[in-house]
């Protein structure tokens, strides 16, 4: 039971958390909107004006949401599962939405190319060399990225995870024939698999879907297999053989309940890595063709010397690339930590 | 009274867990003169462990930890040091034997590096000096061919001789204070006996105040001149160790010391079980820490909390925290 | 000591589980070989409850866990009542094995994390397809028999629980089973001092109330003696003598033994300890005696014998047979000798002592 | 001696299935060499003569021999692209520069995320800690060719400081090598160095919680020699590990750094060749990479056996 004490330092302590987070976050969102709105600043003075707003807004609001709540409140968390959720909306109901032309060039010939981001005209993130609107580019672009990589992994996953289960449990012949398997998929590095297979498959999306879960599935192989080794030496196990349970049986009820976080917290990692493998590849120009955008050729647009006198070309697919893989990364890690106590090993 | 090798006054020991604050060590007192040995017995979350390393200075005040009272090594305050005159304490002054001598020791390191850097930064010794002190703690450890095993790694020793190298090394700079943190629990049964005796004889030959910590207590029964038993971060009961174990006041003290099985029992004997399982350190039960696992535990137990006070006849020092201590002949409520 | 021989097997039709010359063995690398267990021999009466005592690395898991068929024994004979187990194919060894049960050391690795209480006690009924009207109320029996409140602990999973509560469902899972043999291996050692009683108290009462024979394996020579019937000495993978437990404390000869004994911190110590009968084996505060030899390569003729204060070169040169030196006692050592009078003496019989009498 | 040779023999047995794979990948591969040698338009009789000189009407497995006994032998063939030089020379000339490349980032990166992992791990929680961390994971975050391309903006047309797509050999002059190849070298290093610092922050954690760091400190050591002597050895086993894991990260970065700079490298050199289907090229680049990596990894793998006392085999 606290003492009263105790409670007057707690609410002197709440009222305090208030105050500083209200003014951090006017100064920050004063900061925020000065720094992206004013015209006359340098490019750079006006991208650290606007970081620190952001960060300033940022901290005041967790500070607000403590103070109002009572509680801290994973505030980075929830802006990226947040953003998630507004992507993968948006990129579902992409053909119903409201956006400009993204891929036909004939329609756009009245549009003026290289428009800059203005928020309330009717290209809020600017156009491109052919006057297509960057905003339906990149959601078209995410519609594209997410479909291919969440595809890959889930194909990734459900074969990797089996065939890991089944060699961790059974080590002997089986393991070292799914190690020679796994050892030489993984002796090509990733990008350099992706492009010896770009060389003579065409860049269709189920095409590229398989390519990257071919990349996946030895890690996770590996991570199945190591997760399911753990859990093999448990002694759950043992007592369930003993209770007179087939080999079938423990794997699917003991072993596969444990294993399948681990697995799954690496996935959504894992996605984050797909992304930008896919991103990377259409950057080379070997993914995706224009005029189907994705992040990586839309960001490759900027190649050339369009960038130095039109960054936005390649800053808003840019901004949504890393807010999209950012998510990733924080939801896999926070999983990562919850679930897996032994991803370090890998 | 001589002058106190160690004197800790009024310790709490606090930490903030994401769940709530763990209250590790609650209020402790105690005094242990030059050569003297001290038992700590208690059970996991007992906060014997803790305590031992607070009396270190191990454990200080920082982000996630708070400790109040005061702990007194040499006549300083060992809390109020600034970290680097703290440092100058440990070997010197006081060294600690942890439990497990399978993680105390770098993996990395060569086991006359581990003793011979101690020697080289306290004492000042160069790498010849420390070379050939070190042989011969090893020696003095009954560690055999010492030469030898000073070009060892740990991991190529047995538990038992890992343990000798970890005593050598807390012995290096000939502290006054030993604190052996579970010292054996980790080892072998033939080997636990060997290492007891060995700090046993090294302390009185060194006039060594030690605090032997532990759950066993065996182990604290004959090789220790006081006891203090612990429960949910406080002492419940101390006094010299044969008058506790002979006559315990702690219904929890009498307690744990029935439910241990002995040799001398016949088979089968049925054991006094203490029902119920030790307090939970977030969220510790108000009033007596043991109520609700007393046989004797009454309202006022529940409520109030009893204070440590002399439960001693004459001038035997015997203080127990208990509303209603047990009768020196065992029986019931007094 | 630690030798061979079958003089203290027994000869009753009724014995419930028959272990003969069992062999454990484990490749390790280039072509070594752990001797977990070399040739063990024991039996067990219905009811009965037998002690396996030993230091780590002595092969005493190993064994229960071969007596299990966890994994299969590298040679030897297990029989259970009327069958042998070790001939028997897997699908017959699944049903034969779920006739013995295991407790084992770290109840908190016994349970799976992912499943409820009542699934983890019902799990012997759902791995044998059983799916009664009465499997609830069985499991709840069992819950309360092994003294947890069914609507407590019903819905709540392994970390929700204290390691002796842990042990208390490993226990109730183990008594769903309906075993003849209940094989214990240092159920209490990773307990709270506290706790372990309230533990070998349930084992002990759960083994009269089931009808239960058990083999209870730990390190702790008090434990063993309190919760067994008979007690078997374990020395790297050998047997060294097998007494009645009423008789550790003061009949007991083998060197080992002693030892073990001797080793009690605190046994020494204790004013009201009647004087023993024998020399204590003195332990030496140097380590050079203590060390256990690898199992990889165990010394010749009575493995003991590098720590043995009485070994002689008889001992490395033969190995010591199972004798019996009193009721149901049973000793393998070449140098304990019982001489006539009623207190059994520690006796060498060197030749320097020969020479010296 | 004998666990060597079977890793090596197993080593061998990888790179034969990875040879054959990519083999059988590009043999595989849709449209007809001989038409992208010759081009559009000439009459089918020369197109047929070409296949035949190339050997395509031979069976996949007589190929396949064909070439791989020729790549052991040093001869990988000649690129189907004029000038239609030859593979291995090509690749001799590339390699260096994607060698520099590599090394150069693995350095920065190393140099960097030790004391950024140190200074974190001896201030877990804190405000230092808790900066680091976040900018190590908005950094790995951030794909290398988008980090290339935002360096670019900032360093050779912002601010001017560094030239773009020019490449000056080593040999030619030290200095101006230097200048050109560091920003590419600082675009490949982030990645890694967020990694690192990442891993190495966590794992030095896990270390200073270790009884052995505790009886350092309780033996008086000043805090930095307890963090370099005790806790960076041991940490530092699984950073090199991570450096054998990443490696394969490590190419794909070098890879999209020498083409974004346009720096005449193994990586530019695979992508242009995979652009124009001249699959020889991709064959032998692709075999080479892979006997890097595979070659680098078990070299790891063997040195740490002897950086680690625990791991050396000890007869007892």
């Amino acid at each position: 039971m606290p003492s009263k004490k105790a409670l007057r330092a707690a609410s002197v302590n709440r009222t305090r958390l208030l105050t500083v987070g209200a003014v951090l976050t006017v100064v920050g969102l004063a900061l925020a909107i000065f720094g992206w709105s004013t015209p006359s600043l340098l490019l750079g003075g006006k991208a650290v004006l606007f970081l620190a707003g952001v960060a300033l807004l940022f901290q005041g609001v967790n500070r607000l949401l403590q103070g109002v709540l009572g509680r801290r409140v994973d505030l980075t968390l929830w802006l990226c599962v947040g953003w998630l959720v507004a992507i993968v909306l948006a990129a579902i109901l992409a053909p119903y939405l409201p956006l400009g032309e993204q891929n036909d060039v004939a329609k756009t010939l009245l549009e003026p190319s290289y428009t800059t981001p203005a928020l309330l005209t009717e290209h809020p993130l600017g156009t491109n060399n052919q006057g297509l609107d960057l905003l339906a580019r990149s959601i078209y672009g995410a519609r594209t990225s997410l479909m291919i990589s969440l595809l890959a992994v889930a194909v990734g996953t459900v074969v990797g995870g089996t065939i890991g289960v089944i060699a961790g449990y059974f080590r002997k012949g089986v393991d070292s024939v799914v190690g020679i398997f796994t050892n030489a998929l993984l002796a090509v590095p990733p990008l350099i698999l992706l492009i010896a297979l770009s060389t003579f498959l065409d860049p269709s999306i189920r095409n590229m879907s398989l390519a990257l879960a071919l990349l996946t599935i030895p890690s996770m192989i590996r991570l199945a297999r190591a997760n399911t080794i753990t859990f093999a030496q448990r002694e759950f196990v043992m007592a369930a053989r003993l209770m007179g349970a087939t080999r079938m049986r423990v794997m699917a009820r003991e072993l596969v309940p444990n294993v399948i976080l681990p697995v799954f917290s690496m996935a959504v990692v894992m996605i984050s890595a797909l992304i930008v493998a896919e991103a990377s590849l259409s950057f080379l120009g070997l993914g995706i063709q224009q005029p189907d955008p994705t992040w990586g050729n839309m960001i490759a647009e900027g190649e050339g010397g369009i960038m130095e006198d039109h960054p936005h070309i390649v800053l808003v697919p840019g901004a949504f690339l890393f807010l999209t893989v950012f998510a990733f990364n924080l939801l896999g890690e926070k999983a990562q930590a919850r679930w897996d106590t032994r991803s370090a090993k890998l | 009274m001589t002058e106190h090798v160690l004197e800790v006054d009024d310790l709490h020991t606090t930490f903030s867990t994401p769940r709530g604050l763990m209250r590790a060590v609650d209020g402790v007192s105690l005094t242990l003169g030059a050569g003297e040995t001290l038992g700590v017995v208690g059970e996991s979350g007992s906060g014997k462990s803790v305590l031992g390393r607070t009396i270190m200075g191990l454990i200080s005040n920082n982000a996630n930890t708070e400790v109040t009272g005061s702990v007194r090594i040499a006549g300083q305050d060992v809390h109020e040091m600034k970290p680097g005159a703290r440092r100058k304490l440990w070997g010197p002054e006081v060294a600690m034997v942890f439990q497990d001598p399978m993680t105390s020791l770098n993996p990395v390191k060569k086991v006359g590096v581990h003793i011979t850097e101690a020697l080289r930064l306290h004492l000042g010794l160069n790498r010849k000096d420390a070379t050939e002190r070190a042989v011969d703690l090893l020696r003095q450890v009954f560690i055999p061919e010492p030469v030898r095993r000073m070009k060892q790694y740990p991991h190529e020793l047995s538990g038992g001789m890992r343990q000798r190298v970890v005593i050598a090394m807390a012995l290096a700079c000939d502290p006054k204070l030993l604190i052996a943190d579970e010292p054996t629990t980790a080892l072998d049964v033939t080997v636990q006996k060997q290492i007891l005796d060995l700090l046993a004889t090294l302390a009185s030959e060194r006039n060594m105040a030690t605090i032997l910590v532990s759950h066993d207590l065996g182990a604290v029964a004959g090789r220790t001149d006081r006891v203090a038993v612990m429960y949910g971060g406080r002492t419940v009961e101390t006094s010299s160790t044969s008058r506790v174990f002979a006559n315990p006041r702690h219904p929890y003290s009498e307690a744990l010391i029935a439910s241990i099985p002995q040799l001398r029992d016949a088979p089968h004997t049925v054991l006094r079980a203490i029902e119920g399982a030790p307090p939970n350190m977030l969220n510790p039960p108000t009033g007596c820490r043991f109520a609700p696992r007393c046989r004797f535990a009454q309202d006022r137990c529940r409520e109030e909390e009893p204070l440590l006070r002399d439960l001693g006849e004459r001038d035997v020092v015997h203080r127990g925290a208990c509303h209603f201590p047990l009768e020196i002949a065992y029986e019931g409520v007094s | 000591m630690a030798g061979s021989g079958t003089a203290h097997m027994r000869t009753a039709a009724e014995r419930v589980l028959v272990v003969d010359d069992m062999v454990v063995e484990f490749p390790v690398g280039r072509k070594q070989v752990v001797h977990a267990v070399s040739g063990m021999n024991l039996d067990l009466l219905p009811g009965e409850t037998l002690g396996i005592l030993g230091e780590s690395g002595c092969g005493k898991s190993s064994a229960g866990r071969a007596v299990m068929q966890m994994p299969k024994p590298t040679s030897g004979r297990v029989s259970l009542g009327k069958r042998e187990l070790t001939g028997l194919k897997v699908r017959e060894l699944r049903g034969a094995r779920a006739r013995m049960q295991m407790i084992m050391q770290d109840p908190i690795s016994s349970l799976n994390p992912r499943r409820k209480v009542r699934d983890l006690v019902a799990e012997g009924l759902a791995i044998w397809g059983y799916d009664g009207d009465d499997k609830d109320a069985s499991i709840r029996e069992t819950l309360e028999a092994v003294g947890l409140d069914p609507d407590v602990v019903w819905d709540r999973r392994p970390h929700e629980l204290s390691g002796g509560q842990c042990q208390r469902v490993c226990i109730a899972r183990a008594l769903m089973m309906n075993p003849d043999v209940l094989i214990c291996d240092e159920p209490v050692s990773s307990l709270d001092v506290s706790v372990q009683a309230q533990i070998l108290n349930l084992l002990e009462r759960t083994k009269e109330n089931y009808d239960l024979s058990m083999i209870f394996i730990a390190h702790d020579v008090s434990v063993v003696k309190n919760i067994s019937d008979r007690v078997m000495v374990l020395y790297l993978g050998k047997t060294c003598e097998v007494l009645p437990s009423g008789g550790l404390q003061d009949e007991a000869l083998h060197p080992y033994t002693r030892m073990l004994i001797s080793s009690i911190p605190g046994e020494e110590a204790r004013a009201e300890t009647p004087e023993s009968p024998h020399d204590e084996v003195e332990v030496p505060l140097s380590a050079s005696a203590t060390e256990l030899p690898s199992p990889l390569n165990p010394p010749s003729g009575c493995r003991f014998r590098t720590r043995c204060p009485l070994a002689t070169d008889l001992c490395a040169a033969e190995e010591p047979v199972m004798r019996e030196v009193g009721a149901g006692h049973f000793l393998a050592c070449h140098h304990v000798a019982v001489p006539d009078g009623d207190a059994p003496r520690l006796t060498v019989l060197s030749d320097e002592e020969n020479v010296a009498g | 001696m004998r666990k060597v040779a079977l890793r090596i023999g197993e080593l061998a047995g990888v790179l034969f299935i990875v040879s054959f794979g990519v083999f059988l990948m590009l043999s595989l591969m849709p449209g007809d060499p001989a038409v992208a040698i010759l081009g559009e338009g000439h009459p089918p009789q020369e197109y047929a003569d070409l296949r035949q000189e190339l050997g395509l009407n031979d069976p996949l497995l007589q190929r396949y021999w064909d070439w791989l006994s020729g790549a052991v032998t040093g001869d990988f063939g000649t690129s189907l692209v004029p000038p239609q030089s030859d593979v291995l020379d090509r690749i001799g000339g590339a390699l260096p520069v994607s060698l520099q490349l590599a090394v150069m980032g693995l350095a920065i990166a190393l140099v960097l995320a030790i004391p950024l992992a140190m200074w974190s791990a001896a201030r877990a929680g804190g405000t230092v800690d808790r900066l680091i961390g976040a900018s190590m994971f908005g950094i790995l975050s951030v794909p290398s060719f988008l980090a290339g391309l935002l360096l670019i903006l900032i360093f050779s047309n912002g601010l001017g400081w560094f030239p773009r797509a020019q490449w000056v050999r080593l040999s030619d002059s030290i200095g101006g090598n230097l200048h050109h190849a560091l920003l590419p070298a600082v675009v490949i290093a982030l990645m890694e160095l967020a990694l690192f610092t990442r891993v190495l922050r966590n794992d030095l954690i896990v270390t200073l919680n270790e009884d052995f760091i505790l009886a350092a400190r309780a033996k008086g050591m000043p805090p930095w020699r307890v963090m370099v002597t005790d806790a960076l050895r041991p940490s530092s086993f699984s950073l090199v590990t991570l450096m054998g894991i990443s490696l394969g990260r490590l190419i794909g970065s070098t890879v999209i750094v020498e083409y974004l700079f346009a720096l005449p490298g193994m990586g530019s050199m695979i992508v242009n060749a995979a652009n124009q289907g001249d699959y020889p090229m991709v064959q032998g680049a692709v075999l080479v990479i892979a006997l890097v990596y595979v070659a680098v990894n078990a070299g790891i793998d063997f040195s740490y056996g002897y950086l680690d006392p625990r791991t050396r085999r000890v007869d007892a």
